[in-house]
């Protein structure tokens, strides 16, 4: 395979010239941490450096103007640098303990940002486009998040959990939010509705390829090759709303939200694992979705009552068991929890070991 | 029976020649080989039997075809077989096998057995095995006439035919209360039940496919149950666990607490045991009720006090869509009085029911609770679903709400069952 | 659905009738049992009542002659009763411990049985029919059983294992045997060989149907409608085979036998499990299949070694991890050991966790 | 850019009128809509944007359409986004995000980060998302003269552009040896050298799919590599764990034993960890690298000396056969002189050569291996097959051994890639 770079295959810039001097410094030779208090860390090299670190929780989506204010305050402290987390918020190091509580003041005051998101708390929440930018949206992820945060911010700013909680959101069945010990999807209760009259079907047999369970069938309409959608198989996954924007998955009207918990990437303890169903029906309810954050506040009050230290979201239901889960939130179990997808028979309870 | 061979071209290969079996001689393990050459002193068929099987052992090759055979007013319990080699061994032209239900927990009398064996040796080859793994008694060697005769004496004498085909298959249960301390309910009784209570449908082959029930007194599964039939019924308890704290006091003596720890507490799959002191906690809430701690400390241990079973479904081995595993249908139900056996009853009438109505051709409770889901299984019996029913919930976010999707389009229909059923992945 | 016992249907004989007095007297009302030595059980009712019984291993295929020795030892020292365990042993039982050396005496010497098969040893191995009665074996069953029996029968008659082992062998790929610690199968290499002029298809609907991976076709062969199969599709499972006996599947050339191992169904610790690959294409090798033996002592002596007290083989090999068995076994780990069937996925190593 | 709205009749729908959004102005959350408010008082696109973000509220609805642009030379890294309210909102009638490569680590200086700000405030609505959850820079709000002139400039500027389509996608690691004494090997190096080597493939999408690697330095995790990427890297470690038994005994001292057995102990998921008085054993030969218990004792504890990197494969989100996760390819692997990483992009080629010449269009290469089979797929890359790579062996006992079945039938095909591919379960 060629891997020269062509002309404007210029890459990606030098990140060492990007650096915190102390970071830099000490590249590779750290000891230990200490989380000094919610949202700073100090970090302490072999030879004994610390530099420390405060970590602003950011809506994510800024203009030039709030970027202006972070750049502004990196310079005043940070020697002109600065990063973003993996959960989009800003960490401004600074290699002296005396500056971290000035630093965190204008944090506050002239960004409006909070400080926490550190160890047990609940971080930053990884959200998508929504409505702001993405062309399939079935509800907002800025507002979504915005909304969640506004409730959650205690959390953001103590670390009282047994663990650290993420939380994600998706804005449609695609689900570009990923797994998380919390996330919110949506869901659609249709099959696709087909606008023949405007049909913009680029690649009819990717199109028809792309249904996982072959629900899209070729068929001529009015004389022009097109498709046709069998409502008993679909599944409304949205799939060829990707593909066919002519292909419509959302529904104003019945689209709703459901909450997924369990999902964890770490390879902790019981490693890696994906999210399952907790809650369903919930509605699109802009522009606070006041019954998603009160669903999402029964999750977290039972896993902050009964989860063990170190327990994750999931690792917490898997000991106590569905079943406790279900009665500690006061959640239903429905039919629908049971999985009926691929590896479904994976997912039952294949032993007599229940609490009875 | 004892008719010799007649005539015809093979007839010296109904001598007995075997010098491949007779390696099976050896060793100390009991011969099978040993014990039919001596029978085949009495039963020439049983000589060409074994002169066939050498036959099968020189050519890695067998010689057996066969299909169900009827006997007036049955439709399974009997395996025909026929030899292949037939001009060789003309005995073993018809060489059938009856499969006969055994009593509950393989109890006999002497006198019993010895009724059974008589019957069968006068009108067969008079082989038994003792019993097959479905947990039939197989009696080996009939032809048409042997097996229609041996059936009606068998029958005359208070036992009756097993089931084969596409039928309920012959119960089997552990020993439970007959000798066990764990069992948690009376595993005979409910297997002798349930087996005269559906008798028609272990001799009539109307299901969509076999249908096996196992029964084990309680976790240990010692019946086999709970990977190799389509419907487990397995005792368990309500409760706390019954604790003889001066028993697990004696157990500390004898064993050391290290091996407690080592072997009962860290072994706990929910881990609710715990020592304060000399005296053994169980945290009952977090008990799965999986028998290790009482199989440990039978003595100390016991089941608690308010029992029943669990009821799961859906084990078969691994033709057409791999193996399955049985899964929890009714996580707790007691089982002593007639309302329980009734209820009982009606729910495998509703689990029948709902799988003849809706099953394929050849399609086991398994594979078919594969394959509408068991969400919509579990809707169809009449069932309320029950998180202990799934190890878990589902990852999968495509999900069809009936109640969250009232028909949009014109002509919208209704699946039956209503479920998602996924296409091939590969889309050459 | 109809319940009543239709002329014929009599059903089962009473069990109650069968029973040892012993166990009749108590039944319901035990309060522990122990292994006095290998092979014999001391049941101790809640009255202070005992009963012993000895477990004999017997070659399930019997003759009468056989079945009378066995009455004759049950009247003589049970008061004529007896019964069989799930794996073929002849249990008998008397109510004095000063009966139980006599017992065993006469069931050594006059029956030819030996006897164990209780705690943590090898019990009788789960057979099936093979040659001497199936029609689809490719190998045989109590030949396999008696041979690997002959080689076993010390570790039957002692218990030094770490917990119970299960073995089963099943004759052809319909796996009668079922899963166990322990699991020796046949396998297939070829697609069906179809005998057009002998063809004996009853129903050439199911036998269609019956093919898991679709790979049999309806085909007019000679005028008269047949099947065809798909080489490429056919997995060699015999599944057609069972349902037409001229879809020929078996080959005495190349047919093999594989090991699994890990299977349980018990509810204990981790539940039930279904058994894995763990060494295949072992030779055919009638009448006594010693490489079939010594790749079982070879799983044997490593679990014997290393199985911790309570840890059934699956469990072991859960706990060590499969490339450390691999390692104490000698076999070799082949792509043909990664899951290739449905719900693979699940199979894989889906966490960075590994042994290094 | 900062042109007005040209006339058209929605004329007074581009002044800023949004109540429900306004609803997002309260709370303690920063709120994106205060501050994209006030810079609409500069870029009146934004007020468009905020108008019509207003209407999808109160109609649950949305405006966007779009597909992806290409920039001369370029296959990827502009998503297009078209407004079905052009006429009202004229200024949304092209508004497409470019994503751009963001530095390894998402390290910044003020200096680079003002420049790539003002670039886009420049050529379009100057709206950063910081980042996107693939790792990109995410600029929001170009035109189609924008979107070309911003690229010019920000490319003349030392930035270039991320991934979209069936290509490479922007790669994203942790901040790994940084700042974070976990870390086993240079994530920020790996990141950015995998990203030049490859920025071609990056570039041009002519993957059979989207490919996504992610970088992390221990299995913490922290990268999101394992759950959501198409090949995790992530960081380990052969040989002893680094116990440090001062630290351990002050451990100890302040957190006490209990907090010991019950946080490290009992977690570790091999039981490997003991506790001899106040010395810490691992038995390393059992040690998973799970990290846990370095993360609860992170002064006393720490990876080993010789440092690597695990390989995995298959991660994706639901689309199609559902959730896949990441799977063991390579269980380990140093990564640090240039063989290594000579190694490493050898590893790559090859895959994407087997995943682009096998695989279907769009399928990804989770859905890939899921469909022929990890076996297969290893053998395809040229690996060895390892027991690491699975979580056990297989249970299904129907398998095509291609060394005991050489072809029996004339003209015996054989399928490539040589796998048993599932047909649907239903047959109806
Ligand atoms: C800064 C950041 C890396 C980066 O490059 O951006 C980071 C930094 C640290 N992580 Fe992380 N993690 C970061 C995202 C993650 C993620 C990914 C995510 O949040 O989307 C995960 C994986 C989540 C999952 O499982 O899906 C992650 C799972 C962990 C874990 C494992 C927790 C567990 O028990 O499962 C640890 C270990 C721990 O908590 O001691 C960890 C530990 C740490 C430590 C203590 C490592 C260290 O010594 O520096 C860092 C301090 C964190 C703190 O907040 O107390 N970090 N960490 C990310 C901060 C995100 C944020 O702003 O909130
Ligand atoms: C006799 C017996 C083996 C033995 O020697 O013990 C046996 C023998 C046969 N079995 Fe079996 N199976 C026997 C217990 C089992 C078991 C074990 C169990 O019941 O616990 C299983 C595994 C569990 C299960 O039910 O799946 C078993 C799974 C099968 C299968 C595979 C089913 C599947 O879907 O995977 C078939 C083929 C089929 O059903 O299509 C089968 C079919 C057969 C047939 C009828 C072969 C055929 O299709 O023509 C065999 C008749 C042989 C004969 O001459 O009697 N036999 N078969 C067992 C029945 C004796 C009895 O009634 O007590
Ligand atoms: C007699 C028998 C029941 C019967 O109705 O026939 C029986 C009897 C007992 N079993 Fe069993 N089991 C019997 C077959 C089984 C089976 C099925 C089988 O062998 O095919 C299993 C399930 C195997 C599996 O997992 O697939 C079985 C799994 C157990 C276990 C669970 C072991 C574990 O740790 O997983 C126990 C508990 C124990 O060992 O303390 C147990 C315990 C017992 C006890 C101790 C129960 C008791 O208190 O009486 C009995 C004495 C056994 C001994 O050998 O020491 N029995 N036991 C069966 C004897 C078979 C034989 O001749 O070897
Ligand atoms: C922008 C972004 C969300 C965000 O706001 O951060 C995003 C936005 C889109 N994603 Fe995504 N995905 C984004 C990260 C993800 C992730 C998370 C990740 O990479 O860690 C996932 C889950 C992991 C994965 O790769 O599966 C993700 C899974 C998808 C999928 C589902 C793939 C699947 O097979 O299940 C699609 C649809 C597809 O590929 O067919 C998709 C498609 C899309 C498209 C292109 C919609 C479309 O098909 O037209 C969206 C473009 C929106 C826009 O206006 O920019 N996006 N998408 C993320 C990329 C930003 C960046 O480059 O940094
Ligand atoms: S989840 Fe759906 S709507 Fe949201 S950004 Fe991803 S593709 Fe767009
Ligand atoms: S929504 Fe999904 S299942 Fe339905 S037609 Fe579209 S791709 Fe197929
Ligand atoms: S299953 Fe339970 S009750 Fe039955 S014999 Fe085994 S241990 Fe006893
Ligand atoms: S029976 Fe099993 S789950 Fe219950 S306490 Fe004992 S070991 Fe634990
Ligand atoms: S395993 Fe096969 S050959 Fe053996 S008894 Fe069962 S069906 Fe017959
Ligand atoms: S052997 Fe199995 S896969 Fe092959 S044709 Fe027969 S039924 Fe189909
Ligand atoms: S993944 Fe590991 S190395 Fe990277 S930041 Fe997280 S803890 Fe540190
Ligand atoms: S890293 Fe994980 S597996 Fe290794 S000793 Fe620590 S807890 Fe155990």
């Amino acid at each position: 395979m060629s891997t020269k770079l062509a002309p404007r295959d210029q890459g990606v810039p030098d990140h060492t010239e990007l650096l915190h001097p102390g970071m830099a410094k000490n590249y590779g030779k750290w000891d230990y941490h200490e989380r000094i208090r919610p949202g700073v860390l100090r970090y302490v090299a072999e030879n004994g450096d610390s530099v420390y670190t405060v970590r602003a929780g950011s809506p994510r989506t800024m203009s030039p103007n709030t970027i202006e204010k972070i750049c502004d305050i990196a310079d005043r402290f940070c020697q002109g640098f600065l990063r973003f987390s993996m959960r989009t918020n800003v960490e401004f190091t600074v290699d002296k303990e005396e500056l971290v509580a000035p630093l965190i003041e204008a944090i506050k005051t002239e960004l409006g940002f909070p400080v926490g998101g550190t160890g047990p708390s609940i971080s930053n929440i990884s959200h998508t486009q929504g409505w702001l930018h993405c062309n399939l949206p079935g509800t907002d992820a800025a507002g979504t998040v915005k909304a969640l945060m506004d409730d959650l911010i205690d959390e953001f700013e103590n670390e009282r959990f047994p663990n650290r909680v993420k939380i994600t959101t998706s804005c449609c069945q695609i689900n570009c939010g990923r797994h998380a010990d919390i996330g919110i999807v949506v869901q659609h209760h249709h099959p696709p509705r087909i606008d023949y009259d405007n049909m913009q079907i680029c690649d009819l047999p990717k199109v028809v390829a792309i249904c996982p369970v072959a629900a899209i069938r070729p068929k001529v309409v009015g004389g022009t090759p097109s498709v046709e959608v069998v409502d008993e198989k679909c599944m409304y996954c949205g799939a060829c709303h990707g593909q066919c924007p002519s292909m419509e998955i959302r529904d104003a009207d019945t689209d709703t939200l459901s909450i997924w918990v369990g999902g964890k990437g770490a390879n902790t303890r019981g490693g890696p694992s994906l999210m399952k169903l907790a809650v369903w029906g919930l509605p699109n309810n802009p522009p606070r979705w006041p019954e998603v954050s009160d669903a999402v506040r029964k999750i977290l009050d039972a896993y902050k009552e009964g989860g063990k230290d170190w327990e994750r979201v999931g690792e917490w239901i898997e000991r106590i068991g569905w079943q406790r889960f279900f009665e500690k939130t006061g959640f239903t179990f429905t039919k629908y929890h049971i999985e009926d997808g691929p590896n479904a028979m994976w997912t039952y309870n294949r032993s007599t070991q229940v609490r009875i | 029976m004892d008719k010799k061979k007649e005539g015809g071209k093979g007839s010296d290969k109904t001598k007995l020649n075997t010098p491949l079996l007779d390696e099976l001689e050896k060793g100390p393990w009991p011969s099978f080989v040993t014990d039919l050459k001596q029978w085949s002193e009495q039963k020439p068929q049983v000589a060409q039997l074994l002169n066939q099987l050498e036959d099968s052992y020189e050519n890695r090759w067998n010689y057996w075809t066969g299909t169900v055979l009827n006997v007036t007013g049955y439709g399974g319990g009997i395996i025909a077989r026929l030899s292949d080699k037939a001009e060789e061994y003309p005995d073993l032209a018809e060489f059938h096998t009856i499969r006969i239900l055994p009593p509950a927990g393989f109890v006999y009398s002497t006198e019993r057995l010895r009724n059974l064996t008589e019957i069968c040796e006068r009108h067969g080859a008079g082989i038994l095995q003792l019993h097959g793994l479905t947990g039939d008694i197989l009696a080996l060697g009939f032809d048409n006439k042997g097996s229609r005769a041996a059936s009606e004496e068998l029958m005359a004498n208070g036992w009756d035919l097993g089931g084969s085909g596409a039928a309920l298959r012959s119960l089997q249960c552990c020993v439970g209360q007959a000798r066990c301390e764990m069992a948690c309910f009376d595993t005979m009784k409910t297997t002798r039940f349930l087996t005269n209570h559906y008798i028609s449908f272990l001799h009539r082959p109307e299901f969509m496919y076999k249908f096996k029930i196992k029964v084990s007194g309680c976790g240990n599964d010692c019946a086999n149950a709970m990977i190799s039939s389509d419907m487990p019924i397995m005792g368990t308890w309500r409760g706390p666990m019954q604790v003889d704290q001066a028993r697990v006091a004696e157990f500390i003596d004898e064993s050391g607490v290290e091996y407690l720890i080592d072997n009962v507490i860290t072994r706990c799959p929910t881990r609710c045991i715990s020592l304060k002191g000399k005296e053994l906690v169980v945290d009952n809430d977090d008990c799965v009720r999986c028998m290790h701690c009482i199989n440990v400390m039978h003595k100390a241990l016991k089941p608690g006090k308010e029992r029943g079973v669990t009821i799961c479904l859906g084990a078969k081995r691994t033709l057409k869509i791999g193996d399955t595993m049985s899964s929890v249908i009714v996580p707790f139900m007691p089982l002593e009085t007639e309302e329980d056996f009734e209820k009982l009853t009606d729910l495998i009438d509703r689990i029948w029911e709902f799988w003849n109505d809706n099953a394929m051709d050849h399609e086991r409770i398994g594979e078919f609770i594969s394959r509408v889901g068991l969400g919509t299984f579990v809707e169809g019996i009449g069932l309320e679903p029950d998180p202990r029913m799934v190890r878990e919930t589902r990852t999968s976010p495509f999900i069809k709400f009936e109640e969250l999707a009232p028909g949009r389009l014109e002509g919208e229909q209704k699946q039956e069952p209503a479920v998602w059923q996924r296409e091939p992945e590969s889309r050459e």
